[in-house]
């Protein structure tokens, strides 16, 4: 088969898979989302710091609070069916624009942080399965547990007092220097000095797992017959290391990297706090805290969605990597 | 010290351990050019530890404890790594047990040819992919231009096998070392492959250190057999010798190939109950006289306690027992009557 | 009456989106007391025949009959009494017992899973097994690493003969041992059927071992029977295409007969690919148009001797 | 951020030096590390008596500046020794809790799917997904939103957002086990399908299982100290967690009031990866001969 | 000397508007950024006397029922419209509707009359002598009539992108991110706006707002943007300044609210014991770092001429509250515990958490077993007046402009109304106190009206229904080079036409 037609084919599947994924989460929230107590009303009423019985009312009426639950979530469900995510009385806004307009922001703080922990995690545990059991390797290994084991809020304050307050190298918070109105390259670097520390701190954890991840299965795929034959024709180490073990020891961790995203996406929320990052996490923190579902069920949604597609990537990069995998 | 003239290999005093266990105690083996040297034992006697300290391709945990391996006038066991990387694949080769797993998965056969013939000529990419493609042709792949491009999924078990020897004599070797190259194979794809080696080993002129436990494969291809028992070489004859006449002198050869279950007619469970040869394999670790007593019938009191010597009872033919020396028993009984009348006590147990 | 008797058994399995007929359309039968061996090459379905008799993977199609009653599409609880009766041995000496049990346990396990309440019986039975295949009773407390491989087959054996079954399946029971061991669980085989008047079904790709070991044999290519005869007669008269190059391959300790380079052309295919006509067409060096598209029956040719090939 | 299984590091230890469990010096000093966090919770009560959040000092005395507050004190003039050794019991309470759920729902849910296949195991297959696509924080989160952020709480909704990677590597091995010739063997033996599971895959499928689950107390610790960050840690217990959201404020001038809980997580989680790591060596079948 | 023009001022706040106009939503952060667009009739001293915004004059009848405002002439709607008495009526009636407390700031109004373009007069059923306060932008804020009429007030757009008659013209909202403001060239009180640009930034983490106060990165926030912990080291960084006015429009004051319905909490020697176990001056020193000062009024120290300065009769003294306790029938058991409850505390804001840390640790020593419940606000506003399933709970409240509006519905019986966030939480009713407190919301004799409250003051002092605690003081952070942003009562939350940036070119 060819390979487009493989990677397609791959694709309309997954997407296909997604549908009933997805109704799953959309229901299971929901109604998950029930046992919330409190609700948008009395958060907003909270806010004002005062209220009356009728503005209590009248807030419920517009979010549709008035509805039997069941009525609300058939009406979700019907607007689902038009790709409609609903509409927020809160923000005044549709959930859609609401998600969409922090859905890049996400994507870029992610992609970035994973890029780079993949970038770097993968360098060291290289690194480290060469020197196995040698002083690199021990060294690496502690540090790589370390990055580990420490909070990335508590990684990207540090981070924070060090590179912007100290040094003074890099801004605080936001994606981009808010109202330089810049454009072409100096936008492009504005943007790169904004994302840089929380790409970092969001990096760390997974630097520490991929490092580990490779370091094992380059030992691992090292262990194989392959190598044993590779060496045998008399290649040069680094070339076994490099085109015979880590390729095939990549296969694994590229799998763990589309798991990762889900996990990725919470570990965002914290970081997106630290560095007032607008992204989809602290508008998922948000809509809790504001019980304001409709949002919160569309960043499901879509988070969900999200990480399918990530799959579905890793899913066709394998396919790229693997040639024993088929299109299904 | 050199190699002898016609021996590609001299191995001296080879020993090597894995930690506590000792696999190869103290082997002395030669392969002359151009034949087929077969190298059997049961699993366990440290054949394959033999053959992965010539390639100095043993795992991190094993170590090669003393002894030389000359190959031309380089001691295989103390060349560096940079001497080994040009002798291996090119002069020196092997092939492994596994075809299912020794060829990379990811990486197009065709490719895994030509890297090596890249490593070892200083071929531009079209050039080795040329030669690569005739080596396919070599080995009997049909459509070597297609197959090229095939990984080693694609393709069947006696395929890969023969994948691997085309890139084990890519590099034209001397010696080819190949460690059990069908026990994964069906008889019938057995056949063919060893064919290609044998064929292969008589057109490019190289040795072949043929690595096995069964002892019919032995009879079928190698011109000169040595019998490995817990780490040691316990005798060594050509084939003919073996086989044939005079026979297996070593209790532990005749064991063997007593416990083998005959191809002539008749050999059926309803005629005779199969000869067992009694007790188990030594342990690696105890170390003192003859390794076989344990399970010897004619264990001497000083086959316990002095280690066996071997001697040559006849050209080429070297036993390390001092029990079965057709001389010493000459005088007495013919040597075929003393074999036989062993044949009967290991019977009567 | 057999004790075993297969009609037309399929087994299929799906794998990559294709379906692999693994086992097409086999019938085969065993008396009491007989040992019939399988040989065939690997991947051609021998273990899928061997466990599908014993229920362990589903069959699609066919009979099973123990003493005339179909027991294909039984469940697990119908099936219990069988078990006891069809046993079975695996290839690998090890796999099949839990190295976190020690040998007393896994027996003794067998047994209270069989029906055999009292506590006291079950250890006397295991150590009376224990004692028969050629073990201490000092195994009984000892885990299977604390074996060698012969030894651990030994077990399994004991595991599978201490329910007296009647049929054992022997799914390569020595091919990962060697020859000195080969020797003594062979013999020990023996032995135990002489006692109790056991049938085998005995699954080799050592067509030695199966000469030695077996009365009748049968001859697997990619899914089916090509071949099946009495043990002697299949060795003088070949008369599959497949079977003559079998044998034929066969290396020998007997330098007389020692090959000459010529082997059988073409290599194994997998059961993924099967030709319409007869599956051993790409590698027959007699194949003729009509095997391109007519699958060839199994037919018999002589007395107990039947052949799946036009030509034969 | 759950546990992020880290499959199969057989390779890891075969290289790590010496053979076997008790070989491995990082395993046995993350054992050590271990014993000591986990003596140090155990004997809180004991070690430093009385309830740790009362505001026993001084605000805000440096480590060392009073001899009766060894480590310092908080903002509320809280003793940090105090709250160190009690956090250690809810840190590590919290760790255990959690994963304690997690093997409960991801062994209970992957041994069913993976061991009955078919239907059972396309339904539960895809709530393992429709868990594991959630951000497990957010989940945890929304939990914690419903529950009120009590430490039972809080450990149960890490192990509700975590279990889907242990149900999913229990799954695979028991795919893969339920062909083998063990099960089969205990098949052809008549076994019952709940003895076959608990008896005999279940034993044999545990090794990664509790590699990844010693990883995984470590991850919900991380979690625990992100959920204390948000403000949504648990106000009547000292957690390390909470130590550290309390201090970031003054992360300035008083560093010591994170510093000192922080390293404390992070010698927790060392201590559960090393041990990790040891454990895989040691239940590693192909390092064991 | 003019202040210079020029430059963009960066605001901080700590949360996210929901909308941008407080028309129906008095959220501080809709409230901190409302009034830069629209506008209110009046503005106020610190004092809270009125001065003029989009009305030139006002007069208040004698009787209090009728109020005339005249009003600014001349004034533009950002879309270019005139400016008319219609807007204001209309407002006015929107305000009576749609915002959260207008309905009762507004009950006694019964008419809106416009005589001519320039005039709005109103007319009121019964004196209300606090509604003249309650004329600021962020109060009552007044928005085109050409825009919002005839649509449902909640979900017009123009709570997004706002169009006023304020200094600043809106320019756009990033969500998640920050809001900005052009400077409204056509502003009627030239040469204001002097700042060129306002940007809006939201940082929820206190820590990181005093990072970027640091760096430069925001140059004003006001209600103590920062962590409390970090102020003193803040003195130091030589940029900064502080500022404590412009405040006074919101006074808040800091209560531990009983459930009266609780059966520890309804005996009153219990609530008793309770105050005397407290030092309120721990509270303000150590939970609240100094800020702020000790009040044990529910009117806050703040609004001068209404607070009662007057001690509490439960001061601090542990021993006292033991005997209490015991003469209660509360002993103590083994543990030295005579009886557990649970405390709530109010998410929204700094100190929950910490006072409820020194309450749980006070009340300890007189036996009471006090575990903490967090929870977010959400749960907390549902727990407490819909679900009323609570013992006791720290709260803030506002004061806002007035006792009447703020401080009443603390405290009046008719106001327990189950589901209505800070309505009587504690369920208190006492005939006495309802008729102080509806005399003084009619009471147009500012002397007497004074008298009223302090009689109401000296009676819950005495009953405590709740014991109030401290008035939080709150800080305004700025840039030195930011001048003149707290002029008025309302400091930061006013238009901030009045703003320079000094040094700035
Ligand atoms: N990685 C290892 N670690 C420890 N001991 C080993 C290792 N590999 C082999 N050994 C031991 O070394 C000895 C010789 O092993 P070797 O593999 O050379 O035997 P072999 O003759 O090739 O057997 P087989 O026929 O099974 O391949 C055996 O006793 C074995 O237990
Ligand atoms: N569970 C399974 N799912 C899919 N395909 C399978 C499965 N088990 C076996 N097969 C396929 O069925 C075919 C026959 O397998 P089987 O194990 O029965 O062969 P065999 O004759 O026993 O081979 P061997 O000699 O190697 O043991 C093989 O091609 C194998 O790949
Ligand atoms: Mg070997
Ligand atoms: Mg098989
Ligand atoms: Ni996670």
């Amino acid at each position: 088969m060819a390979m487009p037609v493989r990677v397609g084919q791959r694709l309309a599947w997954t997407l296909l898979q997604a549908i009933p994924t997805a109704l799953g989460i959309i229901i299971l929230n929901f109604l998950f989302l029930q046992l919330v107590p409190g609700d948008a009303a009395e958060v907003m009423a909270a806010e004002s710091g005062s209220a009356t019985e009728a503005t209590m009312a009248l807030l419920r009426q517009r979010f549709g609070l008035d509805q039997p639950m069941l009525a609300q979530l058939l009406s979700y469900l019907t607007k689902l069916a038009h790709f409609d995510l609903g509409f927020s009385p809160r923000y005044n806004a549709a959930v859609m624009e609401l998600v969409m307009s922090r859905l890049g922001n996400t994507l870029v703080l992610m992609l970035a942080a994973l890029g780079l922990a993949f970038v770097v995690g993968v360098a060291l545990g290289a690194v480290m399965s060469a020197f196995a059991g040698k002083w690199p390797d021990r060294v690496l290994s502690v540090f790589a547990l370390l990055l580990y084991s420490t909070p990335s809020f508590w990684v990207g304050l540090m981070a924070i007092v060090f590179f912007s307050v100290h040094l003074g190298w890099l801004p605080i918070g936001s994606k981009e220097t808010i109202g330089a109105s810049l454009s072409g390259l100096d936008l492009l670097f504005d943007r790169l000095r904004h994302l840089l520390l929380p790409a970092v701190s969001l990096a760390t954890f997974y630097v520490a797992i991929y490092a580990r991840l490779t370091r094992a299965a380059m030992l691992e795929a090292g262990h194989q017959d392959f190598v044993r034959t590779a060496r045998a024709k008399g290649l040069p180490a680094w070339r076994v290391q490099l085109v015979h073990i880590l390729r095939n020891a990549l296969i694994p961790i590229t799998t763990l990297a589309g798991l990762h995203f889900g996990h990725l996406l919470g570990g965002a929320v914290v970081i997106e706090t630290v560095f007032e990052w607008p992204g989809m996490g602290r508008l998922a923190l948000d809509s809790v805290m504001a019980r304001d579902f409709n949002v919160l069920l569309g960043i499901l949604l879509l988070a969900s969605l999200l990480v399918i597609a990530a799959n579905a990537l890793i899913d066709v990069l394998h396919a790229l990597i693997d040639p024993r995998i088929k299109g299904r | 010290m050199m190699t002898h003239i016609d021996n590609v290999l001299e191995i001296r005093g080879l020993r090597v351990a894995f930690g506590q266990t000792v696999a190869v105690r103290g082997l002395d083996l030669s392969v002359r050019s151009g034949e087929t040297l077969a190298l059997v034992g049961e699993s366990g006697s440290g054949k394959s530890a033999t053959a992965l300290a010539l390639m100095r391709l043993l795992p991190q945990a094993a170590r090669i404890q003393s002894g030389q391996a000359f190959f031309g006038d380089i001691d295989l066991l103390q060349a560096g790594q940079a001497a080994l990387r040009k002798l291996r694949g090119k002069a020196l080769s092997m092939i492994f047990q596994e075809p299912m797993t020794s060829l990379n998965p990811v990486m197009p056969i065709g490719e895994q040819i030509a890297e090596v013939l890249r490593q070892h000529e200083s071929l531009s990419r079209k050039q080795a992919r040329q030669r690569a493609t005739e080596l396919l042709d070599l080995v009997r792949i049909a459509e070597p231009d297609r197959r090229y491009k095939d990984y080693a999924h694609n393709l069947s078990g006696g395929m890969r096998q023969r994948v691997m020897i085309a890139i084990a004599v890519a590099g034209n070797p001397r010696l080819l070392i190949a460690d059990e190259p069908t026990t994964a194979l069906d008889v019938t794809i057995q056949a063919q492959v060893l064919d290609l080696i044998d064929r292969l080993r008589r057109e490019l002129s190289m040795a072949v250190l043929l690595i096995t436990h069964d002892l019919s494969v032995v009879a079928q291809w190698a011109d000169r057999v040595a019998v490995m028992y817990a780490g040691e070489i316990v005798e060594q004859a050509s084939a003919v010798k073996l086989f044939h006449k005079p026979g297996a002198f070593h209790p532990y050869t005749r064991g063997l190939l007593k416990s083998t279950i005959s191809d002539a007619p008749g050999s059926h469970y309803r005629n005779a109950p199969l000869y067992e040869i009694p007790g188990v394999a030594a342990s690696a670790v105890d170390e003192s006289g003859c390794r076989f007593a344990p399970r010897c019938a004619l264990a001497l009191d000083s086959c316990r306690k002095t280690p066996p010597l071997p001697e040559l009872i006849s050209p080429g033919h070297l036993v390390s027992c001092p029990v079965v020396q057709p001389r010493k028993h000459q005088n007495s009984s013919p040597s075929s009557a003393v074999t036989h009348g062993n044949h009967d006590a290991f019977a009567l147990r | 009456m057999p004790l075993l008797c297969v009609d037309n058994l399929h087994v299929r399995y799906a794998s990559g989106g294709k379906i692999l007929r693994t086992v097409d359309g086999v019938s085969l039968r065993i008396e009491k007391g007989e040992t019939v061996g399988l040989v065939g090459e690997s991947g051609c379905g021998k273990t899928t025949l061997g466990r599908s008799l014993l229920r362990l993977v589903p069959s699609s199609e066919g009979e099973i009959r123990v003493d005339d009653v179909d027991i294909s599409r039984f469940n697990a609880k119908a099936m219990r009494p069988y078990r006891k009766r069809l046993q079975m041995v695996f290839q690998d000496p090890g796999g099949s017992l839990n190295p976190r049990q020690t040998i007393l346990t896994l027996l003794d396990t067998a047994l209270k899973a069989n029906g055999f309440p009292s506590r006291g019986e079950r250890r006397e039975l295991a150590r009376d097994i224990i004692v028969r295949v050629g073990l201490a009773e000092s195994a009984l407390d000892r885990r299977p690493h604390e074996f060698s491989g012969g030894q651990r087959q030994r077990i399994a054996i004991a595991r599978a003969l201490v329910l007296r079954p009647e049929l054992i399946v022997c799914d390569e029971p020595v091919s990962a041992l060697d020859v000195s061991i080969q020797a003594q669980i062979l013999n020990l085989l023996l032995r135990v059927k002489r006692e109790l008047n056991l049938s085998y079904l005995f699954i080799s790709h050592d067509l030695s071992v199966v000469r030695y070991f077996c009365d009748r044999v049968m001859v697997m290519y990619l899914g089916r029977v090509v071949e099946s005869a009495d043990v002697h007669v299949l060795w003088r008269e070949p008369c599959h295409p497949y079977t003559r190059a079998l044998i034929e391959a066969v290396p020998s300790t007997d330098l007389a007969r020692r090959r000459l380079g010529t082997s059988i052309k073409g290599d194994l295919q997998s059961v993924a690919e099967q030709p319409q006509g007869c599956r051993f067409l790409s590698r027959c060096p007699q194949a003729a148009e009509r095997c391109a598209w007519e699958s060839p029956a199994l037919r018999p040719v002589a007395e107990n001797q039947y052949v799946a090939c036009h030509f034969a | 951020m759950s546990a992020i299984s880290i499959p199969k590091i057989s390779g890891a230890g075969r290289s790590g030096g010496g053979r076997g469990f008790a070989g491995n010096m990082n395993a046995v000093a993350g054992l050590a590390l271990l014993v000591f966090f986990v003596f140090v919770a155990l004997a809180a009560d004991w070690l430093a008596p009385g309830d740790p959040l009362d505001m026993v000092g001084p605000a805000l005395l440096w480590p060392g500046q009073d001899a009766a507050f060894p480590l310092g004190t908080d903002s509320m003039g809280r003793d940090i020794l105090a709250g160190l050794v009690h956090g250690a019991r809810a840190s590590l309470a919290v760790g255990v809790a959690s994963t304690a759920i997690v093997l409960l729902i991801g062994l209970l849910v992957g041994a069913v799917g993976g061991y009955f296949g078919g239907y059972i195991d396309d339904v539960l297959s895809r709530l393992t997904v429709i868990f594991q696509t959630m951000p497990t924080m957010l989940l945890v989160i929304v939990i914690v939103a419903i529950a009120g952020s009590s430490i039972g709480v809080i450990a149960l909704a890490i192990g509700l957002g975590s279990w889907p990677t242990i149900a999913r590597l229990v799954r695979a091995q028991f795919r893969s086990l339920r062909e083998s010739d063990l099960v089969m063997a205990a098949r052809s033996l008549g076994y019952s399908d709940t003895r076959i599971i608990f008896r005999e895959i279940l034993p044999n499928a545990m090794a990664p299982v509790v590699v990844t689950a010693s990883v995984m107390v470590a991850t919900a610790i991380l979690i625990e100290s992100g959920l204390s960050f948000l403000g949504m840690g648990d106000p009547n217990i000292v957690s390390w967690g909470m130590m550290i959201a309390d201090g970031r404020e003054m992360l300035r001038t008083e560093w010591f009031l994170t510093a000192l809980p922080g390293a404390a997580v992070s010698l927790a989680v060392l201590s559960l990866n090393l041990l990790g790591d040891g454990l895989n060596d040691a239940l590693n079948p192909r390092q064991s001969t | 000397s003019t202040p210079p023009q020029g430059g963009t001022l960066t605001l901080l706040l700590t949360g996210e508007p929901t909308t941008l106009v407080s028309v129906a939503n008095t959220a501080t952060p809709s409230l901190s950024v409302s009034a830069k667009v629209t506008e209110g009739l009046l503005k106020y001293g610190y004092d809270l006397s009125p001065q003029p915004q989009l009305a030139t004059a006002w007069e208040v009848a004698p009787d209090g029922k009728t109020y005339t405002f005249k009003l600014r002439q001349g004034v533009k709607w950002h879309d270019g419209k005139a400016f008319t008495a219609e807007d204001v009526a209309f407002s006015i009636g929107l305000a009576k509707t749609v915002h959260p407390r207008g309905r009762s700031t507004f009950a006694n109004v019964t008419a809106v009359e416009t005589p001519d373009p320039y005039t709005v007069i109103l007319r009121l059923s019964k004196p209300a002598p606090y509604l003249i306060k309650a004329f600021v932008a962020t109060e009552t804020p007044i928005v085109p009539k050409h825009i919002y009429e005839g649509t449902d007030a909640l979900g017009n757009p123009n709570g997004n992108a706002p169009i006023g008659t304020g200094p600043f013209k809106f320019k756009e909202w990033v969500r998640g991110s920050h809001i900005v403001y052009e400077r409204n060239a056509q502003y009627w009180d030239q040469p204001k706006p002097y700042i060129d640009r306002l940007i809006v930034r939201f940082i929820s983490d206190p820590a990181g707002a005093a990072i970027a106060f640091e760096s430069g990165a925001v140059d004003l926030g006001y209600r103590t943007p920062v962590p409390l912990s970090d102020l003193k080291r803040l003195q130091d960084v030589p940029t900064l300044a502080f500022e404590t006015k412009g405040n006074s429009y919101s006074y808040n004051v800091t209560r531990l609210e009983f459930n009266l319905d609780n059966q520890y909490f309804k005996n009153a020697k219990v609530r008793q014991a309770v105050a005397h176990a407290i030092d309120r001056n721990v509270i303000v020193k150590t939970v609240n770092y100094g800020y702020g000062s000790v009040s044990y009024s529910p009117i806050a120290p703040g609004l001068a001429s209404y607070h009662d300065p007057a001690p509490t009769p439960y001061p601090y003294d542990v021993k006292k509250a033991n005997e209490l306790l015991d003469e209660a029938g509360y002993p103590r058991n083994g543990q030295g515990t005579r009886f557990a409850v649970v405390l709530d505390f109010n998410p929204i804001g700094q100190d929950g958490p910490r006072l409820a840390d020194y309450l749980r640790s006070a009340l300890r020593r007189i036996g009471i077993n006090v575990s903490v419940r967090s929870q977010d606000a959400a749960a907390f506003i549902k727990r407490i007046y819909t679900d009323r399933d609570f013992a006791f709970t720290t709260n803030g409240a506002s004061n806002l402009f007035d006792p009447t509006v703020g401080v009443q519905r603390l405290y009046w019986s008719k106001n327990f109304i189950k589901g209505v966030p800070f309505s009587n939480g504690t369920h208190y009713a006492n005939p006495k106190v309802d008729q102080l407190l509806e005399d003084a919301a009619v009471e147009n004799d500012a002397d007497k009206r004074i008298a009223l409250f302090k009689e109401f003051q000296q009676i819950v002092a005495n009953e405590i229904p709740d014991l109030n605690l401290y008035q939080p003081e709150f800080i305004t952070i700025a840039n030195k080079r930011v001048r003149d942003h707290s002029l008025t009562a309302d400091g930061v939350e006013s238009n901030l036409a009045d703003v320079y940036l000094a040094g700035d070119k």
